[in-house]
């Protein structure tokens, strides 16, 4: 499963990155409880590339480089082809921020261990960008990319 | 089909998940002369750092080997009998192979310098190498690391990091001098010194005396309770001439991780593997690429036929909170330099012929892994799009549109 | 002021029932009497009728317009009309039996008579179509008078009360017919207006009919666009103009007519014809809950509405064809029928003298719409 | 002449007030990308600001807010109103004397008229005889357009299968954006119903569409071609539109994008304006002369539909257009929007299409005409019931374009002629199109039919009918309520209670 963009009618808006940021840290998707209490830090972050606009979410990539690449075992893939990070194995030695040819999985800015989509694996339904987004311009589908 | 990998680290973990990607049934046996199982050696650094946090290094779970089906014999090969697909090992035990897989790994060098077979002198390569330094440091106070390449600024790290004064010894005229180039070394040099650590480059150590006095070249004197030598390392590659394979650096291997023998393929850091970049094969020690290559070493010895699609030398590395990523080729002679920097940043890349060869991106994780790709993938941009990056500023908005376009991010239908 | 039928629009449930002997073997009134009076309780004593064919036969060719009067001046204004419009061969009131039950009868006056040829000259119409004009005219145009049936050799019995009494009251023993059909009413208010009751009949049709047509106004607005003039706003009036539009003007076939006025659903229509008759003829779709019988002099049609929301029985015992609301009914006159069956919605149970291939002959005429 | 003033200074105070919850607003900036009359700024120092004037209040910015921030209300400041100046009143004349020009404006008449659909109330079954339950039996929605003819012997003419008796109204390529064609198209296609292309030709992209398009042919001609006519359901000639009967089309330059352009096959980024009349109708016979070639060049193989606005005289007008060939008649009542049109003609001209359509029904059933065409009802229709309405009093089917837009997100804001809709609908610019993704909107519209067609089927098996064509003209269906004999004479249907 991966959420992939549909660049033609993403305006752009930022509601992805919003809801993105709320569902995860256990603000549990309360926006207005993220922004003003805490610190919200998005997973996937909004590309304006000229005149579109994209989401920057994970592939799920069959054969994912940043899984091969991570040297200490923080990189997994969980039973549903999910690839997510165990924080608290991440050394932030970036090897898979390096190898990722998305440029999505990043340091947070708060911790500076690795964050990337999860696709909201820890939330009920689908995930909070994809049912936020106003026009359909991201959805969940299956399968990976190739790498 | 009977199995045989020589080695139980990375790659071997690699070809394991290769092979049975193809051949759920066909038998394999590692024969690991370690006594621990596979880990990250790279971990090695951060368990040094803060041995209580980082204890455990394993690469793959407990029963990695047991889920897959693998028998693991602990014991050094002592020969290959390639006519009679036989390998000899020290317990006296010979194995029969029907494809065979060489991942012996490399060793530090231990340069010729006079003092440097002292117990006080170690080299920083196992995780046996980092629990002896930890037990040996409890009593240091100051500590030479001889050598500024990956090993070495993580092992000063790791000590500076434990409270030890370190002083790094770099013969060459910048720091990381294989991945970085002298511009880009001196803002991480002013950045490590600023925090406290002592660098002296373009200097090499005459002798190490016994007094604990470490003497370089030019007459200055150092003392220290530890020397750490981290000059680089070699392959492993003594069985693979002693049965006959063809061997330059490391074991050369055809475009199918073969050896001159059909029969018995290579990877990881004894093999010299494809640099896309440089066309060339080379020796590239690097984790993520032993991984790969014992994967596809792994399906080609279960009877798949895939060309190696060859790597990039790639490097990241995080030091005292600076993340310095890097890729392809950053020496001097190739391709037109571009560089970008602002504040604690700093993004140097090198073009040829609108393909991106290299790339040093300090404090620059945004970019780092489209770049890589970018390199490894060779993806074109239209004339003056890499000058337009750095000019516009360095951000995955400003990545060639072209690059986008083969991740087919950029498609109408938007759809992968 | 209390509105009579006609000028008011009255629901109502009902009893039917009709007895064909396709050899032409007349019977006198006392079965379909039988017949209805089972079904009681299906009516409420407020309109009973029956239509009778085969009764005439002695002025066979003649058309005998039984026509009730409000009061004189009507019957004098009405065979005015008719003097000058038709050769009248024999006149009089209809024979009836004076009974307690029955009160309230209008004035009732029965004319065989044939329409005068200079008039059908006149006209440019054939001989039905004059009497057609010359019924809707009356309904229409002379108060207080009304054609309670106008075919040959038949005649429609119809009054407030319970059908057996009407029976009794108009001595229907006396009369012998090879068809019978018959309706007891349960309307929801007081008619209390005999022309309002069952059959509804015009030239040789006459309809009996159980149940609601929820399509009234759409098929009485299409009628009028084709010269029916719905003077009665019962249901029944409307199905029998909609049939005699049909076969009689259009000449449409006793199956293109069901397929019109109880079309199968669009997804069970697969050859073009019926969709084409659906598609002309959308508006004569009689939509609601029915079971109607429609006669003529060559047999009668018992059809229920597409989807059977009213009762409907057939049987048949020799050369007789029982149709009725309840099984019951039929039972009474006929305890042991050959067959005996329950029609499905939309699905005519059809009943022709010996030799007769068709509701109505000879081949009708078209004749096309007309403007106002 | 009319000429603007030399000062940007206004006599009027804004018509909305745009209100920030500070305690809720994150900064998140989404107001602020949405808004494309520039309503919502943050300064680089994170200072947000708004202008009021600029705000249509057509909501995009409130209802993307991701904490509900912001609220849009009436402008407190009232003007000194009376019972005869009412602001809006006293804020046009102030709008006229500073530009001197007619004032444009959008959607449909928004003024306090009667509804007489709001004083129709529909029948439903009870003991006499049973309603139908729509779960469980057949209700057939299925509807015919065009000439049925009289006798099952002639030859069959042209016709439209409609699975349910509702089409969208004309809106072209140019006032509303591709994207909202894209949309109503395929959901026509896949709900067994007819778009209409409206008078701008037909975009290459909806070619496939063309089997369920009705294509426009009005008094610009705009993309008229031979193969503009041939790829299509019907051919509709638009005499005129209900939202401004007796004067012609008009595309503001600003939405004649270079793809409007190909498409109209006019120039670039100019005005279009469709004249008032045909000039080549000046009057019936002459329609009929029209419709006859339109027919002759497509082979009599597609039913011609003519499209005029409810005006006093309607049903003598429908009349003559029946007599003059056409297959179906288009009425289209004073509540029928537009993409511009002056507001003094949308708000003044033209009758309620209940009456019209009553008239219409009645006067072709009078004269026997009824059978030659089929009547299409449009102009204000909200909501099923108006749909079931519409059909018992006469209609076959009704357009519908208010209601489809609205599904598709339209907030009614009115402001369709500034080619800066929020919402990406009546806009041509790409930024702004895109806002509608096809293949929401063909959900969106396909589930609006839906709905209304199940509403529908409800309200039919209440009546006890399973057919749509057994409740056409059956006016015994409606009761008037608040109505006075007259109208409830030009309706053709009883009081309540009667």
């Amino acid at each position: 499963m991966k959420v992939i963009s549909v660049p033609e009618y993403c305006l752009g808006c930022g509601l992805c990155e919003i809801y993105c940021a709320a569902q995860h840290d256990g603000y549990d998707g309360n926006v207005l409880k993220a922004y003003k209490r805490g610190q919200p830090t998005p997973r996937s972050g909004l590309i304006k590339f000229s005149q579109i606009s994209w989401l920057n979410t994970c592939m799920n990539c069959d054969d994912a480089p940043c899984l091969n690449a991570c040297i200490s075992g923080a990189v997994k893939r969980d039973e549903d082809g999910i690839i997510y990070i165990d924080e608290n194995r991440c050394v932030q030695c970036y090897t898979c921020v390096m190898v990722c040819p998305y440029g999505h999985a990043q340091p947070s800015s708060k911790s500076g261990r690795i964050i990337k989509c999860d696709l909201c694996r820890d939330s009920e339904g689908i995930p909070a960008c994809v049912s936020h987004c106003p026009n359909a311009a991201l959805k969940l589908v299956q399968g990976g990319a190739e790498q | 089909m009977k199995y045989v990998i020589i080695g139980g680290c990375i790659a071997a973990c690699g070809a394991v998940e290769g092979i049975r990607s193809k051949d759920a049934q066909g038998q394999i046996i590692i024969i690991d002369g370690e006594k621990r199982g596979a880990y990250t050696r790279p971990l090695i650094s951060y368990f040094l750092s803060e041995p209580s946090k980082y204890s455990d290094v394993d690469y793959r779970s407990p029963d990695f080997f047991k889920d897959r089906a693998v028998e693991t014999i602990k014991a050094r090969v002592e020969l290959i009998d390639r006519p009679g697909q036989l390998l000899n090992l020290d317990n006296g035990e010979q194995i029969e192979y029907d494809r065979l897989l060489i991942a012996t790994g490399a060793s530090p060098i231990m340069p010729p310098i006079p003092g440097a077979d002292q117990d006080w002198v170690k080299s920083f390569y196992t995780i046996g190498d980092a629990e002896t330094i930890d037990r040996d440091i409890e009593a240091a106070r100051e500590v030479v690391v001889i050598g500024s390449g990956l090993i070495g600024m993580k092992a000063a790290e790791a000590l500076f990091k434990r409270g030890l004064k370190v002083h790094l010894v770099e013969k060459e005229s910048h720091i990381l001098p294989r991945q970085l180039t002298p511009g880009a070394a001196v803002s991480v040099h002013r950045h490590l010194a600023r925090q406290g650590l002592d660098i002296i480059t373009g200097e090499e150590v005459a002798v190490i005396h016994p007094d604990h006095q470490i003497e370089l070249k030019n007459g200055q004197k150092l003392s220290a309770d530890l020397v750490i030598m981290a000059v680089g390392t070699r392959p492993n590659v003594e069985l693979a001439v002693a049965a006959g394979l063809e061997v330059r650096q490391g074991v050369v291997l055809d475009d199918y991780l073969r050896t001159s023998d059909h029969k018995i393929y290579a990877a990881g850091d004894a093999a010299e593997t494809l640099n896309v970049i440089s066309g060339k094969q080379e020796v590239m020690a690097l984790l993520p690429h032993a991984h790969r290559e014992g994967y596809q070493a792994g399906r080609n010895m279960a009877g798949m036929d895939e060309l190696d699609q060859g790597s990039i030398p790639m490097n990241s590395v995080k030091l005292l909170g600076w993340n310095i990523c890097s890729a392809g080729v950053t020496g001097a002679r190739d391709g037109e330099l571009l560089s970008w920097y602002s504040k604690e940043q700093l993004l140097e890349i090198k073009v040829r012929e609108n393909y991106l060869i290299g790339y040093i991106a300090i404090n620059m994780p945004e970019v780092a892994g489209p770049l890589t790709n970018a390199i490894s993938k060779k993806i074109p941009a239209a004339a003056g799009e890499w000058q337009e990056f750095v000019e516009r500023g360095p951000s995955l908005a400003t990545i060639p549109s072209a690059y986008w376009q083969v991740l087919r991010r950029l498609e109408a239908n938007g759809s992968n | 002021m209390k509105l009579r039928e006609g000028e008011v629009r009255i629901p109502s449930g009902c009893a039917i029932a009709g007895i064909l002997n396709r050899s032409g073997q007349r019977f006198n009134g006392n079965t379909i009497i039988s017949c209805i009076a089972n079904m009681h309780q299906r009516s409420n004593g407020l309109g009973g009728g029956f239509a009778a064919y085969g009764i005439y036969p002695e002025y066979a060719e003649q058309y005998a317009l039984h026509i009730y009067y409000d009061h004189e001046k009507a019957r004098e204004e009405c065979e005015y009309y008719l003097n000058h419009n038709f050769n009248i061969a024999l006149q009089g009131p209809v024979p009836l039996r004076r009974q307690a039950k029955i009160n309230n009868a209008p004035i009732i006056w029965r004319y065989f008579a044939l329409p005068k040829e200079g008039r059908l000259f006149q006209e440019e119409i054939d001989i039905e179509e004059f009497v057609f004009r010359s019924v809707m005219y009356i309904n229409s145009s002379i108060s207080g008078a009304y054609v309670a049936s106008s075919g040959q050799n038949m005649a429609a019995f119809k009054g407030v009360g319970y059908p057996e009494d009407i029976g009794e009251f108009f001595r229907l023993d006396d009369y012998s017919a090879y068809m019978w059909t018959a309706h007891g009413r349960f309307p929801t208010n007081t008619p209390g207006w005999w022309g309002g009751a069952h059959p509804f009949t015009l030239l040789n049709w006459s309809v009996v009919h159980n149940g609601e047509i929820s399509s009234y106004s759409t098929n009485r607005r299409f009628l009028e666009m084709y010269g029916y003039t719905c003077s009665l706003q019962t249901d029944t009036e409307v199905i029998t103009y909609a049939v005699d539009m049909l076969m009689r003007r259009h000449g449409l076939s006793m199956e293109d007519t069901v397929n019109v006025i109880s079309a199968p659903l669009w997804e069970d229509i697969s050859d073009d014809n019926q969709a084409r008759l659906r598609r002309v003829y959308s508006s004569l779709l009689l939509n609601g809950p029915f079971s109607i019988i429609v006669a003529t002099g060559n047999g009668l049609m018992a059809i229920n509405d597409r989807i059977k929301l009213r009762p409907l029985v057939a049987a048949e015992k020799g050369d007789c064809l029982y149709v009725s609301s309840e099984e019951g009914a039929i039972k009474v006159v006929e305890p042991s029928p050959d067959r005996i069956w329950s029609p499905g919605g939309g699905e005519p149970v059809v009943g022709l003298l010996y030799g007769k291939e068709k509701l109505i002959e000879p081949e009708p005429k078209i004749i096309c719409a007309q403007s106002a | 002449m009319g000429a603007p003033l030399n000062t940007g200074f206004q006599m009027s105070t804004p018509v909305f007030k745009v209100d920030r919850d500070p305690d809720r607003c994150i900064q998140c900036g989404v107001c602020i990308n949405q808004c494309a009359n520039e309503v919502h700024h943050m300064d680089n120092d994170g200072w947000m600001w708004i202008e009021d004037e600029k705000c249509v209040a057509c909501q995009r910015c409130a209802v993307l807010c991701p904490t509900r921030a912001i609220s849009i209300t009436d402008f407190p400041v009232i003007y000194r109103e009376n019972s005869h100046w009412g602001s809006a009143s006293i804020r046009e004349i102030y709008r006229q004397a500073e530009s001197g020009g007619v004032l444009l404006t959008g959607m449909g008449n928004p003024r306090p008229y009667k509804s007489y659909f709001d004083h129709l109330l529909l029948n439903a079954s009870q003991v006499t005889n049973p309603s139908i339950d729509p779960l469980r039996e057949p209700m057939e929605l299925t509807t015919y357009l065009g000439n049925k003819g009289s006798l099952i012997t002639e030859t069959e003419k042209p016709f439209l299968k409609l699975k349910v008796p509702i089409m969208f109204s004309a809106m072209s390529f140019g006032s509303v954006s591709l994207n909202v064609q894209k949309s109503l198209s395929a959901a026509a296609r896949d709900m067994g119903t007819f778009w209409n292309t409206g008078e701008g030709g037909l975009h290459p992209d909806l070619k496939e569409f063309g089997s369920c398009a009705v294509v426009q042919v009005a008094s610009g001609r705009f993309g008229v071609h031979p193969g503009y006519l041939e790829n299509s359901a019907a051919i509709e000639i638009k005499i005129g539109q209900g939202a401004k009967p007796g004067i012609g089309g008009h595309l503001p330059g600003e939405k004649v994008s270079e793809e409007v352009s190909l498409t109209r096959m006019i120039p670039a980024w100019s005005d279009a304006i469709s004249p008032a009349p045909h000039h080549d109708i000046y009057s019936i016979e002459d329609l009929d002369q029209l419709i006859e070639t339109l027919k002759v060049a497509t082979g009599y193989r597609k039913p011609v539909a003519v499209k005029v606005a409810a005006v006093h005289n309607i049903g003598a007008i429908a009349s003559g257009i029946v007599r003059a060939g056409a297959d179906i008649v288009a009425i289209d009542g004073f509540r029928g929007s537009t993409g511009a049109a002056p507001m003094r003609i949308r708000d003044n001209v033209g009758i309620p299409i209940e009456i019209a359509l009553a008239q219409v029904d009645s006067r072709l059933r009078d004269e026997g005409i009824r059978q030659q065409a089929s009547l299409v009802a449009a102009g204000g229709i909200r909501s099923s019931a108006d749909v079931v309405k519409a059909i018992a009093l006469g209609a076959d089917a009704v357009y519908i374009a208010s209601a489809a837009l609205v599904a598709l997100g339209c907030h009614m804001c009115q402001m369709c002629f500034t080619g800066k809709c929020n919402w990406g609908l009546a806009t041509t610019n790409p930024g702004l199109s895109k806002r509608l993704n096809p293949e929401l909107g063909i959900q969106r519209a396909k589930n609006l039919l839906a709905a209304w067609g199940h509403e529908i089927q409800e309200m039919m098996g209440g009546m006890g009918i399973n057919a749509i064509d057994s409740l056409r003209g059956n006016r015994l269906m409606l009761r008037g309520i608040g109505l006075n004999p007259q109208e409830l004479d030009l309706l053709g249907i009883k009081s309540v209670g009667d």
